[in-house]
């Protein structure tokens, strides 16, 4: 028979006023397996929590029910008071008869409040029952970490982990780190040369004794759960030596071979074997094999010749390395919508219609023109600039719906760089609304607009087309009332901030979810902004929607944060509210697998001393398990249960109701 | 126990006789922990005011809510049935919610073949910050409830 | 000009019933400007197609009703094709030039047409006029 | 193979040119127009607006006589492809107002029939390539400006021929009879359709057909293709004033798409009606040695 301690508090007034509580503590009194029963004027002070325990020893108590507020408010402060007497945490419960009850219940004569508070208390007893003591479970924790993505986001990241004193692994994708960030002139709102504040810190990530950087590589396949990944990352084949490499360059110069640059947007050429900009970290080339005919056919090796230390190696393969990590930091940035998605303005074809991120190239000093602003076309400086905002954004219909938050800035800063280097032209802006939300945000807009001159139009452009060799724009100023007209030179498309390409398989691979533009979700857009709602996964930057670089860098730095609180202890303790699966009932039908939302069912085989297979079934992992019990419902040999929560304890409180 | 079991039968005794006396309706609540529980204490800090028939099970997620559950409530003498949890979306276990959506769905349509009631059972979305729709739930369930009298059919079924 | 706005003007029933009819929801419209300079027609218009959607959607049927644009609206459906909500300002001129032809009042007599303009123009043009122009 | 055939009113009349090459040419490229027994005017406008059920009764009423010869219905006419095929959807996808308006005219329709313009049927039924292979007199050297309008094209997602805002399907037939097609801005603008019968618009219709004509002209078009008898009035009209008003403006010949077709597969001038243009062809077509 149990022996179970009841105590009803009076919070004061708070509960009393409505509830009888000495009548509820003496009908407690009389239930089988209740040995103690008691008010108290408040439970949760120190002298209440003495009460509690001194219970404890004298009745030798084995569990304990607090009819008081409600669970969420002290809880822990009971289950601790508990512990510290000898009985398991988790054979305390508390009976909420404050705020569902006496709170609710403004009944002075206290006969609705007493009879609910003795139902719910007594429910609760009955539950207690059938509670099995609990043990925290700890996590090992690997002190590692990974960062998915080297942009400015990723590289914060990385930095503040390795600055707080712990490993980081940074994968990149592409042969260097740098993101985005790399291709922007200058940045609003204080038109800092993005280069100039960028590369320090790539070489700093790249030089620092607790990074290591595996670009030109990608993350193949996640294991494991919070504190205990295993991460197979691939290296593509680069087919030059990284150790012997000494980054002179000869290579490059002499390869005879030309493509459109990626970095640069196809607005210039790069050679077949390349970095992608001079700044480059690490700065060791790649061959683009698919166009290098020494890889294809077995012609030119020329930069073998050239190189120096013989760094070339056209037998490289792709390497599979493995890496321990106890966290992951996902930064995989963003990209800008292309403008062939848009029919109406020339759907890629007209070359002098080209997207923000292209003209942050023409207007970068490291850029194809130098930093001079020249079409695309045909080299000629635009005496006319045709700027169009929310280009595929707040487009239900045929973009996205919602707004790319960061263009409304960069279009002015645009304007400012147009104006400077070309001072007669004229800019001119179809705008929607002014996003400009942020300190000296508007300020600088209005900048763009008052002091530097460029015309803005309320209104949405409809139509972009060629004539003589000018791009028409045609739209509305919806400020007067009237269609426009005007003849451009170029038009640039704020092209809508969009997912990566593959950003919904790599979310897949790590099991975080992400919403229907595939920017990944974040535990709790308030509160857990950095979080995902799977242990030890965590979201930086621009991969979990727009945002400009202040925010990024916020992100990455609040990240590092949480990886490092995160490895602040040896081990991890966790409640043990979590399923197991009865394996002599299970019958593998894998409806669990299926219905846990965080693929925390394995399949699991079991063999005989032969290695044959005798009996398949699932299993819990605990590591990843969350305690939602959506398994244990969806099992219909009735093979799992959720610890905390069983079906016993349930039907145990129903059975007294 | 003894005494638990004989209280109960002595009350259902008395429903047995509509009218002999103030008959109350028993309402059990199956809610979720971290919406529709902490909307039902939100209530309770903001004073508000509501029927005092409804006794709630707190689980992780109406996602663990086995449809026995509620066949049980009812043997038990429950009235009326509410399950609530998070609104779809905002699941704590991102889509444990949906589970029980779905599930929801053909446990309804069971009951409704089976001839139960359907105002006896509801199903419902409330969040951590609707406290105002937990205290109209609760009431319009229990007036509901009220007209319709005692349920006997599936009690004493265990 | 001041033009008084009262609660009555917004929540007004003609509003519904332009709704209704078009199949639009007037409150969907952002005032982009899209269809005004998408329109062929916008020039010629009293009250081009974004200004005659935010005159609805404070309730100033009349004064919309008063002006020549419905009358002009060819039905070329750029406007839909590319507004960005996907509202039609075509289906919206359609339904006014309802609201006043289902009064009973034509826009054109057939007497007025101009015949001498109008030898040897197919039928299909004679009788998407009338459906558009009479009552 | 026989296509069930929907002529509409406009091209038993002043287009006749239209109906008769179309006929002509799809003999020699393998398929017969086989023209509805029975029909009415598809009513020349699809209501835009949804309460407006018995602007839907006309269409409906061609729709399921069709139905009655087979599961396809070929239009040539812009105007009547849009009106049949916007009119299928409800019928097909709304029952509600399906059922009022098969009550209203008697017939037992549920919008399963497929509408196809004659375009669609060159490219994907015999394919450009076969059109390429039956040519017998390549167009060579013609620069021909393909005219869409509206109709064709709008709303997208009910029409669904070709992109509606860069479409191609004109030039790629162009492209198989041997021309040089002409792309210019203005190929998707409205003419001014139905405007033409207001009497106070002839100066709108006149801008809107002027515009698309400078834009083709501009562009180098020696010669407009349509598929719409009202875009080829109303761009004839427009040209007549040009000529007037802006001085060096030379007026271009406005043909139906199926008449170039036919010249390409053999067919002679006269019998293909290039004569009854308001601008006569044949000069430009002499000075191409075609
Ligand atoms: C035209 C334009 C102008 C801008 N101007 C400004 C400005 O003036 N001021 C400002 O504050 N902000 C500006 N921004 C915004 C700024 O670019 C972003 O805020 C910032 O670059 C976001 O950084 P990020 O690290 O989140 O993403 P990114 O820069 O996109 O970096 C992501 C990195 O992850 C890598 N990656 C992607 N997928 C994988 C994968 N599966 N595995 C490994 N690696 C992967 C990518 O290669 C990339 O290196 C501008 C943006 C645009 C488009
Ligand atoms: C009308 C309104 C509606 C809003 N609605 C939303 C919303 O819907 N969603 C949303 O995301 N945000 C909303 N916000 C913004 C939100 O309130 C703020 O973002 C948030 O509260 C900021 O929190 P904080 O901690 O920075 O500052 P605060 O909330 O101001 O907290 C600062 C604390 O510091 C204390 N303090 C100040 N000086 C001292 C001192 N010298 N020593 C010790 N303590 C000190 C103050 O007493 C205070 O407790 C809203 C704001 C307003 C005004
Ligand atoms: S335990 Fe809860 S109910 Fe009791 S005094 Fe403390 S706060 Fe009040
Ligand atoms: S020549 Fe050799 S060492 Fe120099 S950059 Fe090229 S690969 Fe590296
Ligand atoms: S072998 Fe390939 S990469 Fe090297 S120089 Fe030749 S083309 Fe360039
Ligand atoms: S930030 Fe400005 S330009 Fe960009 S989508 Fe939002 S409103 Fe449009
Ligand atoms: S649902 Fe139950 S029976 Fe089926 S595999 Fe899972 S535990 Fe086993
Ligand atoms: S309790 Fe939830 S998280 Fe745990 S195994 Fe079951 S379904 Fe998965
Ligand atoms: S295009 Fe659409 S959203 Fe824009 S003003 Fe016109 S109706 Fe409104
Ligand atoms: S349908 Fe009417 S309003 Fe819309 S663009 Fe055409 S003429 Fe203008």
């Amino acid at each position: 028979m149990a022996r179970i301690g009841v105590f009803i508090c009076q919070c004061g007034k708070n509960i009393e006023s409505t509830v009888d509580t000495k009548k509820v503590a003496d009908e407690m009194a009389e239930l089988p397996g209740v040995v103690y029963s008691c008010n108290y004027r408040f439970m949760c002070s120190a002298p209440g929590q003495e009460d509690v325990k001194k219970a404890i020893k004298k009745h030798k108590l084995d569990g304990v029910v607090v009819a008081a507020c409600s669970p969420h408010m002290h809880e822990k402060t009971f289950r601790r008071a508990c512990e510290a007497a000898g009985v398991n945490p988790y054979k305390c419960e508390m009976a909420n008869i404050r705020e569902q009850c006496s709170w609710v219940h403004h009944d002075t004569t206290k006969k609705a409040g007493t009879a609910k508070s003795i139902d719910i208390t007594r429910m609760t007893i009955e539950r207690l029952k059938k509670n099995k003591p609990l043990k925290k479970i700890s996590i090992p924790v690997n002190k590692r970490a990974l960062v998915i993505g080297g942009g400015i986001a990723g590289i914060q990241a990385a930095l503040d982990i390795a600055e707080g004193g712990r490993e980081v692994i940074l994968v990149e994708r592409e042969p260097s780190i740098g993101g985005n960030m790399a291709r922007l002139s200058e940045t609003f709102p204080t038109m800092d040369c993005s280069q100039c504040i960028l590369t320090p810190k790539m070489v700093e990530a790249e030089l620092h004794d607790n990074i290591k950087l595996y670009t030109w590589s990608e993350v193949e396949k996640v294991d494991g759960y919070i504190g205990n990944f295993t991460v197979q990352i691939r290296k593509k084949a680069r087919y030059v030596d990284e150790e012997l490499c000494t980054g002179c360059g000869d290579c490059l110069v002499k390869c005879p071979f030309k493509a459109p640059s990626e970095f640069e947007m196809g607005l210039a050429t790069r050679k077949v074997i390349y970095t992608p900009f001079p700044q480059a970290v690490p700065n060791i080339p790649v061959i683009d094999a698919a166009r290098c005919p020494k890889i294809q056919k077995g012609k030119c090796g020329i930069c073998e010749k050239v190189c120096g230390p013989g760094a070339i190696d056209y037998e490289q393969t792709d390497q599979i390395v493995t890496e321990e990590v106890g966290a992951i930091v996902v930064a995989t940035g963003y990209q800008v919508m292309p403008t062939a998605r848009f029919g109406e303005y020339g759907a890629g074809k007209i070359k002098d219609v080209i997207t923000g991120l292209h003209f942050e190239r023409l207007a970068s000093s490291a850029g194809p023109t130098g930093g001079e602003i020249r079409r695309p076309s045909d080299d000629k400086v635009p005496d006319s600039v045709v700027f169009i905002q929310c280009s595929g954004s707040r487009d239900e219909a045929k973009g996205v719906a919602y707004c790319s938050k960061i263009c409304c800035m960069y279009t002015a800063k645009h304007t400012m760089l147009y104006k400077h280097k070309v001072p007669d032209g004229q800019a001119y802006v179809f705008y929607m609304d002014i996003r400009a939300g942020g300190k000296r945000y508007e300020e600088f807009t209005r900048r763009a607009i008052e002091k530097e001159g460029a015309m803005y139009l309320r209104g949405r452009v409809s139509r972009v087309y060629e004539r003589d060799g000018k791009v028409i724009v045609q739209g509305a100023d919806t400020l007067s009332g009237d269609q426009i007209e005007i003849e451009a030179e170029m038009v640039v498309l704020a092209s809508a901030v969009v997912s990566r390409t593959g950003a919904d398989q790599l979310a897949q691979k790590l099991g975080i979810s992400y919403d229907r533009y595939k920017f990944f979700n974040e535990y709790h857009p308030k509160l857990k902004p950095v979080e995902t709602v799977t242990g030890g996964i965590f979201l930086a930057g621009t991969c979990m929607g727009p945002m400009d670089i202040p925010d990024a860098v916020s992100m990455g730095s609040a990240v590092a944060g949480k990886v490092l609180g995160l490895f602040s202890a040896e081990e991890m303790a966790r409640e043990p509210i979590t399923a197991s699966v009865n394996t002599m009932i299970c019958n593998a039908c894998w409806d669990c697998v299926v219905a846990c939302p965080y693929t925390a069912i394995e399949k699991e085989e079991v063999r005989n001393k032969k290695g044959e297979i005798v009996r398949v079934n699932a299993k819990v992992n605990d590591g990843l398990c969350q305690g939602c019990g959506v398994c244990v419902a969806a099992c219909r040999s009735k093979a799992i249960d959720l610890a905390g929560y069983t079906d016993e304890q349930v039907y145990a409180a129903i059975s007294v109701f | 126990m003894e005494k638990a079991v004989k209280e109960t039968d002595e009350k259902l005794a008395e429903e047995k006789q509509p009218g002999a006396a103030a008959w109350e309706p028993k309402i059990m609540a199956f809610v979720c922990n971290w919406c529709t529980y902490a909307g039902a204490d939100l209530a309770g800090t903001s004073r508000m005011e509501y029927r005092p028939n409804v006794r709630i099970v707190k689980l992780p997620c109406t996602g663990r809510i086995d449809p026995l559950f509620i066949i049980k409530a009812f043997e038990n003498g429950a009235d009326g049935v509410l399950v609530s949890g998070c609104h779809p979306g905002d699941c704590h276990y991102t889509a444990g919610n949906y589970h029980a959506r779905r599930r929801w769905i053909g446990f309804k349509s069971l009951m409704e073949f089976v001839g139960l009631d359907m105002r006896r059972l509801h199903f419902s979305w409330v969040s951590a910050s609707e406290a105002i729709k937990w205290v109209d739930l609760i009431n319009s369930i229990t007036d509901d409830i009220k007209k319709l009298g005692p349920f006997m059919e599936y009690r004493g079924l265990k | 000009m001041m033009h008084k706005l009262a609660k009555d003007d917004i929540q007004s029933d003609i509003l519904g019933q332009i709704e209704r009819v078009s199949g639009e929801e007037l409150n969907k419209c952002y005032q982009c400007g899209n269809c005004t300079g998408s329109c062929p027609v916008s020039f010629a218009m009293e009250i081009p197609p974004t200004k005659t959607i935010r005159m609805l959607q404070l309730g100033r049927v009349d004064d919309v009703l008063k002006a020549n644009s419905m009358w002009l609206c060819v039905s070329c459906l750029q406007c839909y094709s590319r507004c960005p909500k996907a509202v039609s300002a075509a289906n919206l001129f359609e339904a006014l030039r309802q609201l006043s032809l289902r009064k009973g009042e034509s826009h054109e007599e057939i007497k007025d047409l101009p015949f001498p303009f109008l030898k040897g123009a197919p039928q299909q043009a004679i009788v998407s006029g009338f459906r558009k122009f009479v009552s | 193979m026989k296509l069930t055939y929907y002529p509409g009113c406009t091209l038993n009349t002043v287009a006749k040119q239209f109906d008769a090459s179309a006929k002509k040419s799809a003999l020699e490229l393998g398929f017969e127009m086989d023209e509805l027994s029975e029909w009415n005017c598809c009513g020349a406008s699809f209501p835009l607006t949804p309460d407006n059920i018995m602007g839907l009764s006309a269409p409906t009423k061609v729709l399921a006589q069709a139905r009655k010869a087979g599961d396809t219905v070929m239009t040539l006419c812009s105007v009547c492809y849009n009106v049949l095929k916007r009119t299928n959807k409800v019928i097909r996808d709304d029952t509600d107002r399906r059922d009022v308006v098969c009550g209203f005219i008697e017939e037992d329709y549920d919008g399963s029939i497929d509408v196809l313009h004659f375009l669609e049927v060159l490219r994907d039924r015999v394919g450009f390539e076969k059109v390429k292979e039956a040519v017998k007199r390549p167009l060579e050297g013609l620069k021909a400006g393909a005219y869409y309008g509206c109709m064709l094209l709008r709303p997208f997602e009910d029409m669904g021929i070709d992109n509606c805002e860069d479409p191609t399907i004109f030039e790629d037939l162009l492209k198989a009879l041997g021309c040089e097609p002409v792309g210019f801005p203005n190929k998707i603008e409205c003419c001014g359709s139905h405007l033409a019968l207001g009497k106070d618009n002839e100066e709108i219709v006149t801008k809107l057909s002027g515009n698309v004509m400078q834009s083709a002209a501009g562009s180098g078009a020696e010669l407009i293709v349509t598929s719409c008898p009202l875009c080829q009035y109303n761009l004839d009209g427009a040209q007549e004033k040009l000529e007037a008003s802006m001085p060096g403006y030379r007026p271009v010949p406005i043909v139906y798409f199926t008449q170039i077709l036919g010249l390409s597969l053999g067919q002679s001038e006269t019998e293909l009606g290039l004569d009854t243009s308001r601008w006569d062809a044949r000069p430009l077509l002499k000075e191409k040695g075609i």
